[in-house]
C-alpha cells in the first residue's frame, strides 16, 4: 500500500450521530492506535455500532471528524474507505445470499487483491482459490459450494468475518463477532485475531467480556454515546461506573 | 336504389360463373384510443355483405379483420399477414391516419388495393389507396369560410397532436383565414393537445374566455371528444359556441356526452336524415339490427366501401385479381350512396362529395345530429 | 440408479453449461428448421421474435441480474431502430453498419441516461425508467423532421448484411441475417454473464451496500451494467427495423416495455435463452394464435400468463430435465 | 393579477384533479404500498366500478348510492380474485405477482370491452351536482368541488387507519414478514384476503366516484393504472400523505402546469417525476446495512 | 407438553434434523445446545410450523399440530423468539406490542382497533399475564424507544423487543432461539431470571443456545443435537457441575464432520 508504514490509526473528534432526536454517538473524541487490539463495549443502544458505522463510512455524522491514516476521511464514501483498508463485519451477518461461499469470499477480496482483470475467468478462479485459505481459518471450507443464503447463523457469522478477512485490512471493526457462536467457533475466532498481522488494527465491539478480555490490550466503554471510561481489560472490570451500567455485579456469562 | 342494383349485378355475374370464394382483409381499430370508432366500421361492412348475402361481385366472402390499435406498430403485422398469408383480395377499412401511411405502401408494394373508411392523409403514391370518407382536410375546410362569415369574431381552435389532428385543423385554418376569418389563439396557431395522453381539457379550455373568443372550432374523436365536450359544457368556455368536425358527437360519444353536446354544431357529410332510397335502406337496415340506433357516418362510410368492391370485384371478372380489382375501382364512375351519389376524384381518389352542417338537437326522446344546412362541395 | 443420477449430477453441476445444452439444441434445430415449415409471414414474425427477444435479454440482465427491474428498456430500442431507419433512409443500407452505429447510439443514449436513473431502486428505478421511456416516444413523436413524428417512418428500404452482398429481398433472407446476428450477440451476452461479471451483478442485486462496504465501487457497476444492456437493446432496434421496415414511436411505448418484461419473468428472469423463449410466446400468442380473434390478443395473452404464472414457477427456462436428487447447486 | 386569474380555473382543478387520482390511487396503495402486493389490474378494478356505476344510475340521488354500493360490492369481489390468485405466490417477490396481475388485467379488461363495448359509459350524476358554480367569476363543475371533500375525508380515515390501528399496523407487518406474522398467530392468508378485498372495495367506490369524471370507457384501465402508479411512487409507496402530495402535485402538473406552458405538455408528468425521484434519491443517502429483515433475505 | 416423535425435517436442500425424540413436561425448561449448523435453528422453527416436516410427528399439550399452519399453533399457545430477532423493521415498538398483545381480541372498538391496546379482559378468561405494561417494566429500553420504528433499534433493543412480542402472545410452550445474543450483560442476567421465573406462571420453555453454559445456568434439561440427531440429554445441575459433559458429548459422534449435515454425498468430506 502507498500509506506511511505502520499507520492504521483511527481517530475521532468531536463526533455526533443524532437520529432526528436520538442521539446515538455524542461528541466523542476517541483514537485507536495502530496495530492494536481494541474492544469497545458498552450497554444495549450505547452507540457502539452507529460507531462502527460511522467509521467504515456506512453512516455520514452529523458533525465532527474521522481520521484515519493522518487524514481526513469524514466525507470520503464507503467503498473508497473499504479500499483504503477499512474492513468491517456486520452485527447482522451480511452476506450475498445466492452465491455461494467461495464466490461471497472471492468478491469480497476482489477490490483488494491488486490483481488486474479479476472479471477474468482464470484470474478469478485463481483469487478464489486463494480465498480457500480464509474459510480455513474461519472453519467453513467444507460449506464452499453451499448458496450462502442456505447458511445457519453462526455459519453465516463466520463467512461474514472471512469476507473480512479477505479484504485484507488494515482497520479491521467487528461487531459482536462472537455473538451466535460455539466456545469452539470462539477459540477458532480468537485464533484467526491472533494470526493477523501486528500491524492491522483491530476493533472490537463486543459483549462477551471473557472474549474481550482474551483479545483486547484497551477496552472503551460507551455509554449513550458518550466515553464512560477506557483501560485495560483489568482497570475496566475494577471500575464501579461499568459494573454499574454495564457488567452487573456477579461475573456474567 | 344503387345498393340494391349493385347487389343485383353481382349476383348476374355469379349466376353466369361458378361462385370462387375470395378474401377481403378489414383492418380497424378494435383497440386503442380509438377503439369506439372501431365497431362502426366493422358493423357497417358486415351489414352490407348480411344484406347482400355475404357476397361481393357474386363470390362469397370470407372477411378477414384485423386490428390496427394505435396506428402502424399493430397494424404493419396484421396488414403484412393479410396480405402474405392470407392473400386478401383488398383491404377495406383502416381509422386513423398513421395507420394509412404505414399500411399503404405495404399493400402498393403486393399491389392490393386499400378501400380506406377512416381519416385520410395526403400520399405519395394513392394508386392502390381509394378513400371513401373523405380528405382529413375535407370537414374543417368545409367549415372555414362558413365560420368566417357567421362566427362574428375571432375563432378559438383546437385539435389533438397526430397526424390525423394536424391535418383536419389545417384544412380548417387554411379556408378559414383564406376566407378572412381570424383565429383567437395566442400568437394566431391552433392549439394541439397532447394526445392521446390529455385527459382533462380544463387547463386548455380556461384560457378561451379571456381571448374574447366568439367561437371554438376544433377536432376530436373517440374519449377525447367526450371528454373535451364535457369539460366545455361545464368550463367558463361554455357559452362560446362550439363548432367541430362532426366525429365529435358521431355514434356512441354522442351518447356518452349526453346533454353536454347540445346545440354543438358540426360539418359532416353525412346526416342519417337525407332523404334518398339508399339512405332509407341503409338506416332501415342498421336501426334494425341496432336497437333503434341511428347510424354513424363511419359505418356508411363502411357500406360504401363494401358497396364499391362489391360493383369493382363483379366487373373484374370471375377471377378478380388485386390488380383487376384496383384498375376496376377506377372505372368505377358516380356512386350512389346513403349520402348521396358521389365519385372518386381521379388523382387524390378522394370523394367528391357535398358537405352539410348540422346541429346537436332534440329528435323525438334523444339527441340527435340534425342537418341545419348545405356547406361546400369538396374533393379534387 | 442414484449412484448414477449422482454421479450425473455431479458432472452437471461441475460444467453449468451442460444443463443448458438440452434446450440450446432443442431451440437451435426449431429455429433452424422453421422457415421450411412456415409461410412467410410465419418467418416474418420469428425474425420480429427474435429481435424483440434481444429486448428481452437486455431487459433480464438489468431485471434479472442487476436486480433493476426497468420499464424503460425499449426507448433504447427505439434509439436504435431509429437510427437504422435514418440510416437506411439516406442510403446507408449496410446491416453490419447499421447493427454497429445503433448499438453505438442506444449506447450513448443509455449512458447519459442511466447517470440518473441508476440513482435509483427498485419502484422509483421502474418509475424513472417508465419516465425516460415516455419522454423518449414524446420526443420521438414530437421530432417529425427526423423521425417522422407519431405516424411512424416507412419506406426503410432492405439491407444489405455485408459489403459485397445483394440486399435482403425475402423474408426469409431476412430471417436468417437476424437469427445470425442474434444467436452471436446473445452468446456474446451469455458468456459475460456466465463470467465473474454475472457474479458482480448478482452480489450487487442480493445486498448492494454489502457491495458497497466489500470495497465495490457499485455505481459504475450498475452504470455499466445498464449502458451494456443499452446498448444490446439497441442492437435488438436495429433488427427490428430490419425486419418491419418500418418504426414509430409505438414500438418504445409503455406496452413494449411491459410485455417484454413480462416475457424476462415469463423466461426465468435470469436466464437469457429463457428471455429469448419467452419473447417468442408473447409474439406467438398475441399476432399468430390470436389471428382467429382478431382484437382479443390481449385475452390470449392474460391467460397465458395466468397459466404460466402456476404452471412455470421458474419460467420457462425451469422446464430442463430435472435430476432426481437434490440439485441445490443448480437451484 | 391577470395571470393570476387567468390561471385560477386551472389551479383549482389541479387540486380537483389530483383529489380524483388520490382517489383512484388509494387502493393501490395499500395493496403495493403497504401489502407489497403489485397489482397490475388496479385499474381493471376502477374500470369495473365505473362500468357498474354507469349501469345502475339514472340521475336520480338513489340510484346515485345504488351504483356506489354496487362499484364497491364489484371491486370487493375483484379483489377477492386477486386474493385467491396471489396467494399462491407468496414469496416469490414482485415479478411474478405483476406477471398474474397483468394478466387478470388483460383478461378482464377483454371481458369488461367484449360486454360493454368500445363506447365511453356515460355515469348520469343527478342533477343537483351535475351543474356548474360561480366563484371569482369563473364557473366550475359542482361535482368536483363536491370530490375534494369526499376525496379528504378519505385520506383523512385511511391515514388514521394505516398508520394509527391495529389493523394497519398488521397489513404493514404482514407486507415485512409474513412468516412471523404467523407465528404470532394472526392468519397470513386472511391478512391477505381482507387487504386485497378493501383494495379491491377502493378501486371500485373509486370508479364509482369518479367515472364522471375519467371514464368508464376501453382506455380507462391503462390510464388509471399509470397515473396512480406515478402518484404512489412520487408520495413514497406505502405513505398515504405522501399519495395525497404526489396526487395534488400531479393534478396541477396536468392542468396549472399545462395551461401556463401548453408546449411543454408532453414531456411534463414524466420529466418532473424522473427530476423528482431522482432528485429524492440523490437527497436520501444513509442506506441501512444490518438492518433487521435484511441478513435473512 | 411438547413431545416429539423421530420427528424429521429440512430444507430444500435436503434433511436436516434425523429423527429428533423429545419430551418435554408442562411447567419445565428445556435446552437444545449444539454447534453451529448443528440444527437447533431447524429444530426450533419445524416446532414452530416455519419448516415443514417430513417425518414424525409434534404434538403440543398432548394435541397432534405436525399438519398444522403457523398461525394455528401460534393460538395453540406457541410463542417464538426467532434466531435474526425478526422484528418488522416498519412498526414501531408500540405498535409490535400493540398488535402481539391483541391478538384474538377481534378489531372492533373494544378490541382496541384504537394503538396503545385496551384494558379489557382477555377472550380466553385465563389471568392476565403479560401486558404491555409489564413487558415495558421488565425491559425498560422498550419503553424508551417506544416510538422508534423496527429498523431504527440497536441489534440488543431489537432482540427485548423480540422476546416481549413473544411474551404479550400469552404462550404455553415458548420457543427461544439464542435469546440473549447481542445482549449486555446486566440484561442477560435479567433474561436468564425471567426464563427461570416463567413456569411459575404455567409455561414450558425451548430454548436454543449454542454455549452449554448459558442452557445449563436456566434449563432442567438439556439436548445435545450433533448433526441433526440427539447426542444425548443431560440435568441441567449435572452440567453445570461437570461442563466436560456436554463439551464431550458435541465432540462424541464423529468429530471431525460434527458441524456438517447436509450434502456429504455429493461433496464429500474434508
Ligand atoms: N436509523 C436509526 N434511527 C433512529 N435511531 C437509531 C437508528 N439507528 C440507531 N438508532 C438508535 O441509536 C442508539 C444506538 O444504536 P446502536 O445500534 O449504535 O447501539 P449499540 O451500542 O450497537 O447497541 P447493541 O449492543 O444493542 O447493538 C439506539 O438507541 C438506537 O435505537
Ligand atoms: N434455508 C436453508 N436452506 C438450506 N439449508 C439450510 C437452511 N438454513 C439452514 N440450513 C442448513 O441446515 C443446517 C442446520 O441449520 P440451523 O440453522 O438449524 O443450525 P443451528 O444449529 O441453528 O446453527 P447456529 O448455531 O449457527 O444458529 C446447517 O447445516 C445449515 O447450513
Ligand atoms: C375521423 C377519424 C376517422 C379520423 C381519424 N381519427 C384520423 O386519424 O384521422
Ligand atoms: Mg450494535
Ligand atoms: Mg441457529
Amino acid at each position: 500500500m502507498t500509506d506511511l508504514d505502520g499507520a492504521g490509526a483511527i481517530e475521532v473528534s468531536g463526533l455526533t450521530k443524532a437520529f432526528g432526536a436520538t442521539v446515538a454517538v455524542s461528541d466523542l473524541d476517541l483514537a485507536f492506535a495502530a496495530g492494536g487490539r481494541h474492544a469497545v463495549i458498552g450497554p444495549n443502544g450505547a452507540g457502539k455500532t452507529t460507531l462502527l458505522n460511522l467509521i467504515s463510512g456506512e453512516l455520514r455524522p452529523s458533525s465532527g471528524r474521522i481520521r484515519y491514516d493522518g487524514r481526513d476521511v469524514t466525507r470520503t464514501t464507503r467503498a473508497k474507505r473499504s479500499r483504503l483498508g477499512i474492513a468491517r463485519t456486520f452485527q447482522q451477518p451480511t452476506v450475498w445470499s445466492s452465491l455461494s461461499v467461495a464466490d461471497n469470499v472471492a468478491l469480497a477480496a476482489w477490490p483488494h487483491a491488486g490483481l488486474s482483470g479479476v472479471w477474468r475467468r482464470r484470474r478469478y478462479r485463481a483469487l478464489s482459490a486463494r480465498c480457500g485459505s480464509h474459510l480455513e481459518t474461519v472453519g467453513i471450507a467444507r460449506l464452499a459450494e453451499r448458496p450462502a443464503g442456505a447458511l445457519s447463523h453462526g455459519e453465516r457469522r463466520m463467512l461474514d468475518i472471512a469476507m473480512a478477512l479477505a479484504a485484507d485490512p488494515r482497520v479491521l471493526l467487528l461487531d459482536e463477532p462472537a455473538a451466535g457462536l460455539t466456545e469452539h467457533g470462539v477459540e477458532q475466532l480468537l485464533a484467526a485475531l491472533r494470526a493477523l498481522p501486528a500491524t492491522v488494527t483491530v476493533v472490537v465491539v463486543e459483549h462477551d467480556f471473557a472474549f474481550v478480555s482474551a483479545i483486547a490490550d484497551t477496552v472503551t466503554v460507551l455509554h449513550d454515546g458518550r466515553l464512560l471510561a477506557t483501560g485495560t481489560p483489568a482497570e475496566i472490570t475494577a471500575d464501579a461506573a461499568v459494573r454499574a451500567a454495564y457488567l452487573g455485579e456477579s461475573e456474567s456469562v | 336504389a344503387a345498393g340494391c342494383s349493385s347487389g343485383k349485378s353481382g349476383k348476374t355475374a355469379a349466376a353466369a360463373k361458378s361462385d370462387s370464394p375470395i378474401t377481403i382483409g378489414l383492418i380497424t381499430a378494435l383497440s386503442g384510443s380509438n377503439k369506439a370508432l372501431g365497431p362502426d366500421h366493422l358493423n357497417g361492412f358486415k351489414l352490407y355483405l348480411a344484406t347482400h348475402n355475404n357476397q361481393l361481385g357474386g363470390h362469397t366472402v370470407n372477411l378477414d379483420v384485423g386490428d390496427e390499435g394505435d396506428g402502424g406498430a399493430a397494424a404493419v403485422p396484421v396488414a403484412n399477414k393479410m396480405l402474405k398469408e392470407d392473400k386478401v383480395l383488398a383491404i377495406a377499412g383502416i381509422v386513423a391516419t398513421p395507420t394509412i401511411n404505414a399500411v399503404v405502401p405495404l399493400a402498393t408494394a403486393a399491389g392490393v388495393p386499400v378501400v380506406n373508411t377512416g381519416g385520410r392523409p395526403t400520399v405519395k403514391d394513392a394508386s392502390h389507396l381509394w378513400t371513401m370518407s373523405f380528405m382529413s382536410t375535407d370537414p374543417g375546410g368545409a367549415m372555414g369560410p362558413y365560420l368566417a362569415q357567421n362566427a362574428g369574431g375571432p375563432v378559438y381552435v383546437f385539435g389533438p397532436d397526430y397526424q390525423g389532428g394536424w391535418d383536419q385543423i389545417r384544412g380548417f385554418t387554411e379556408s378559414f383565414t383564406k376566407a378572412g376569418g381570424k383565429l383567437a389563439n395566442d400568437g394566431g396557431k391552433a392549439t394541439f393537445t397532447p394526445f392521446p395522453a390529455t385527459q382533462d381539457f380544463t387547463p386548455f379550455l380556461s384560457k378561451v374566455k379571456a381571448t374574447g373568443a366568439k367561437a371554438i372550432y376544433c377536432f376530436y374523436t373517440g374519449s377525447s371528444a367526450i371528454a373535451f365536450v364535457k369539460n366545455w359544457a361545464q368550463s367558463d368556455a361554455k357559452d362560446v359556441p362550439l363548432y367541430a368536425a362532426g366525429f365529435i358527437t358521431e355514434g356512441g360519444a354522442l351518447k356518452a356526452e349526453g346533454s353536454s353536446a347540445d346545440g354543438i354544431i358540426t360539418s359532416m357529410n353525412y346526416s342519417p336524415d337525407i332523404s334518398s332510397a339508399a339512405n332509407r335502406e341503409f338506416v332501415s337496415a342498421w336501426t334494425q339490427a341496432h336497437a333503434g340506433e341511428q347510424p354513424p357516418a363511419t359505418a356508411m362510410y363502411s357500406w360504401d366501401a363494401a358497396s364499391v368492391l362489391d360493383q369493382a370485384i363483379a366487373k373484374a371478372g370471375p377471377d378478380p385479381t388485386p390488380q383487376k380489382v384496383n384498375e376496376a375501382i377506377k372505372a368505377l364512375g358516380q356512386i350512389d350512396s346513403p349520402r348521396g351519389t358521389w365519385q372518386l376524384s381521379p388523382d387524390t381518389h378522394v370523394p367528391v362529395q357535398k358537405w352539410y352542417l348540422r346541429k346537436v338537437e332534440m329528435d323525438g326522446t334523444a339527441l340527435a345530429n340534425v342537418k341545419i344546412g348545405d356547406l361546400a362541395t369538396l374533393g379534387s | 440408479m442414484t449412484a448414477a443420477s449422482e454421479s450425473v449430477a455431479a458432472v452437471f453441476r461441475s460444467r453449468p453449461w451442460l444443463r443448458a445444452a438440452g434446450p440450446i439444441t432443442v431451440l437451435s434445430v426449431l429455429l433452424l428448421l422453421a422457415p421450411s415449415t412456415l409461410d412467410g409471414y410465419g418467418i416474418g414474425l420469428l425474425s420480429k421474435a427474435l429481435a424483440l427477444g434481444v429486448l428481452a435479454v437486455s431487459v433480464s440482465v438489468l431485471a434479472g441480474y442487476a436486480g433493476l427491474p426497468t420499464m424503460g428498456q425499449a426507448a433504447p430500442f427505439l434509439v436504435g431502430a431509429y437510427t437504422a431507419g435514418i440510416m437506411g433512409q439516406h442510403g446507408h443500407d449496410l446491416g453490419v453498419v447499421q447493427l454497429l452505429c445503433g448499438t453505438a447510439a442506444a449506447a450513448g443514449f443509455a449512458a447519459v441516461t442511466g447517470l440518473v436513473a441508476t440513482r435509483t431502486r427498485g419502484v422509483a428505478f421502474l418509475m424513472t425508467t417508465l419516465a425516460i421511456g415516455e419522454l423518449a416516444v414524446a420526443v420521438a413523436g414530437q421530432w417529425r423532421s427526423l423521425t417522422g413524428g407519431t405516424d411512424g417512418m416507412y419506406g426503410i428500404p432492405p439491407v444489405r448484411p455485408v459489403p459485397g452482398v445483394r440486399a435482403l429481398g425475402s423474408d426469409s433472407d431476412i430471417y436468417w441475417y437476424v437469427l445470425a446476428a442474434t444467436a452471436a450477440v446473445v452468446a456474446l451476452t451469455w458468456r459475460v454473464l456466465a463470467s465473474p461479471v454475472g457474479k458482480l451483478l448478482v452480489a450487487a442485486r442480493d445486498h448492494e451496500a454489502r457491495m458497497r462496504s466489500a470495497g465495490h465501487p457499485v455505481a459504475r457497476y450498475r452504470w455499466l451494467a445498464y449502458t451494456g444492456a443499452g446498448a444490446l437493446a439497441g442492437y435488438g432496434g436495429v433488427l427490428m427495423c430490419t425486419v418491419n421496415q418500418y418504426v414509430s414511436p409505438a414500438d418504445g411505448g409503455f406496452a413494449t416495455s411491459a410485455l417484454v418484461l413480462l416475457a424476462v419473468v415469463l423466461g426465468g428472469a435470469t436466464s437469457p435463452l429463457g428471455a429469448l423463449l419467452g419473447a417468442g410466446l408473447i409474439v406467438a400468442t398475441r399476432d399468430w394464435l390470436s389471428g382467429p380473434f382478431p382484437g382479443h390478443g390481449p385475452l390470449l395473452l392474460g391467460l397465458m400468463f395466468i397459466i404460466a404464472v402456476y404452471a412455470l414457477p421458474d419460467g420457462v427456462a425451469g422446464l430442463r430435465i430435472r435430476l432426481p436428487g437434490r440439485g441445490k447447486g443448480a437451484a | 393579477m391577470d395571470t393570476l386569474n387567468a390561471h385560477l380555473v386551472p389551479a383549482v382543478d389541479g387540486v380537483a384533479y389530483g383529489l380524483l387520482l388520490f382517489v383512484a390511487a388509494a387502493g393501490l396503495t395499500l395493496l403495493f404500498g403497504i401489502g407489497g402486493v403489485l397489482n397490475i389490474a388496479h385499474g381493471t378494478l376502477f374500470a369495473l366500478g365505473g362500468y357498474l356505476a354507469a349501469t345502475v344510475s339514472d340521475g336520480s340521488w338513489p340510484s346515485a348510492l345504488l351504483g356506489l354500493v354496487v362499484a364497491t360490492a364489484g371491486g370487493t369481489v375483484g379483489g377477492g380474485v386477486l386474493a385467491a390468485g396471489t396467494l399462491p405466490l407468496a414469496g416469490r417477490g414482485h415479478l411474478p405477482q405483476a406477471l398474474l396481475t397483468f394478466g387478470l388485467a388483460l383478461v378482464g379488461g377483454d371481458i369488461l370491452s367484449t360486454v360493454y363495448g368500445g363506447d365511453e359509459h356515460p355515469v348520469v350524476v343527478p342533477d343537483s351536482v351535475n351543474g356548474t358554480v360561480h366563484f371569482f367569476g369563473h364557473v366550475y363543475p359542482t361535482y368536483r368541488l363536491m370530490f375534494i371533500v369526499v376525496a379528504a375525508v378519505l385520506a383523512l380515515s385511511g391515514t388514521y387507519v394505516l398508520g394509527r390501528t391495529r389493523a394497519g399496523a398488521l397489513l404493514r407487518a404482514t407486507a415485512d414478514d409474513r412468516e412471523m406474522v404467523g407465528a404470532m398467530g394472526y392468519a397470513p392468508w386472511r391478512v391477505h384476503a381482507a387487504l386485497c378485498g378493501a383494495a379491491g372495495a377502493l378501486a371500485g367506490l373509486a370508479g364509482g366516484l369518479g367515472a364522471p369524471i375519467i371514464g368508464p370507457g376501453p382506455d380507462t384501465a391503462d390510464k388509471v393504472l399509470m397515473l396512480s402508479m406515478v402518484v404512489i411512487v412520487l408520495g413514497r409507496p406505502g405513505s398515504v400523505s405522501g399519495a395525497f402530495l404526489a396526487a395534488i402535485a400531479v393534478g396541477e402538473i396536468e392542468t396549472l402546469g399545462v395551461s401556463i406552458s401548453s408546449d411543454w405538455a408532453p414531456y411534463l408528468l414524466f420529466g418532473l417525476m424522473a427530476v423528482a425521484l431522482v432528485g429524492r434519491t440523490f437527497r436520501g443517502s444513509d442506506l441501512g446495512v444490518g438492518a433487521p429483515g435484511e441478513a435473512q433475505a | 407438553m411438547l413431545s416429539l416423535g423421530s420427528l424429521t425435517a429440512g430444507y430444500d436442500g435436503g434433511t436436516v434434523l434425523h429423527g429428533i425424540d423429545l419430551e418435554i413436561p408442562a411447567g419445565s425448561i428445556h435446552a437444545v445446545v449444539g454447534h453451529n449448523g448443528a440444527g437447533k435453528t431447524t429444530l426450533i422453527q419445524t416446532v414452530a410450523g416455519l419448516v415443514p416436516v417430513s417425518g414424525g410427528r409434534v404434538s403440543v399439550g398432548g394435541v397432534d399440530v405436525t399438519r398444522l399452519a403457523a398461525h394455528r399453533r401460534a393460538r395453540a399457545g406457541i410463542g417464538l423468539v426467532p434466531q435474526g430477532r425478526r422484528v418488522f423493521p416498519g412498526l414501531t415498538v408500540q405498535e409490535h406490542l400493540t398488535l402481539a398483545f391483541g391478538r384474538g381480541r377481534g378489531f372492533g372498538r373494544r378490541g382496541g382497533w384504537v394503538g396503545g391496546g385496551g384494558q379489557s379482559g382477555r377472550a380466553r378468561g385465563e389471568a392476565e399475564v403479560w401486558t404491555p405494561e409489564s413487558v415495558k417494566e421488565l425491559l425498560p429500553r422498550l419503553g424508551e424507544r417506544a416510538g422508534h420504528r423496527g429498523r431504527q433499534l440497536s441489534g440488543g433493543e431489537q432482540q427485548m423487543l423480540a422476546i416481549a412480542r413473544a411474551l404479550l402472545g400469552q404462550p404455553r410452550l415458548l420457543l427461544l432461539d439464542e435469546p440473549t445474543e447481542g445482549l449486555a450483560p446486566l440484561i442477560v442476567q435479567d433474561i436468564a431470571a425471567l426464563i427461570r421465573r416463567l413456569p411459575e406462571h404455567g409455561l414450558t420453555i425451548l430454548v436454543a443456545a449454542p454455549r452449554p453454559a448459558f442452557a445449563a445456568s436456566v434449563a432442567e434439561r438439556v439436548t445435545i443435537l450433533v448433526a441433526g440427531r440427539s447426542a444425548g440429554e443431560f440435568g441441567g445441575r449435572e452440567l453445570r457441575e461437570r461442563p466436560e459433559l456436554a463439551a464431550s458429548a458435541m465432540w462424541h459422534v464423529g468429530a471431525e464432520d460434527a458441524t456438517s449435515t447436509i450434502g456429504h454425498s455429493v461433496e464429500g468430506t474434508r
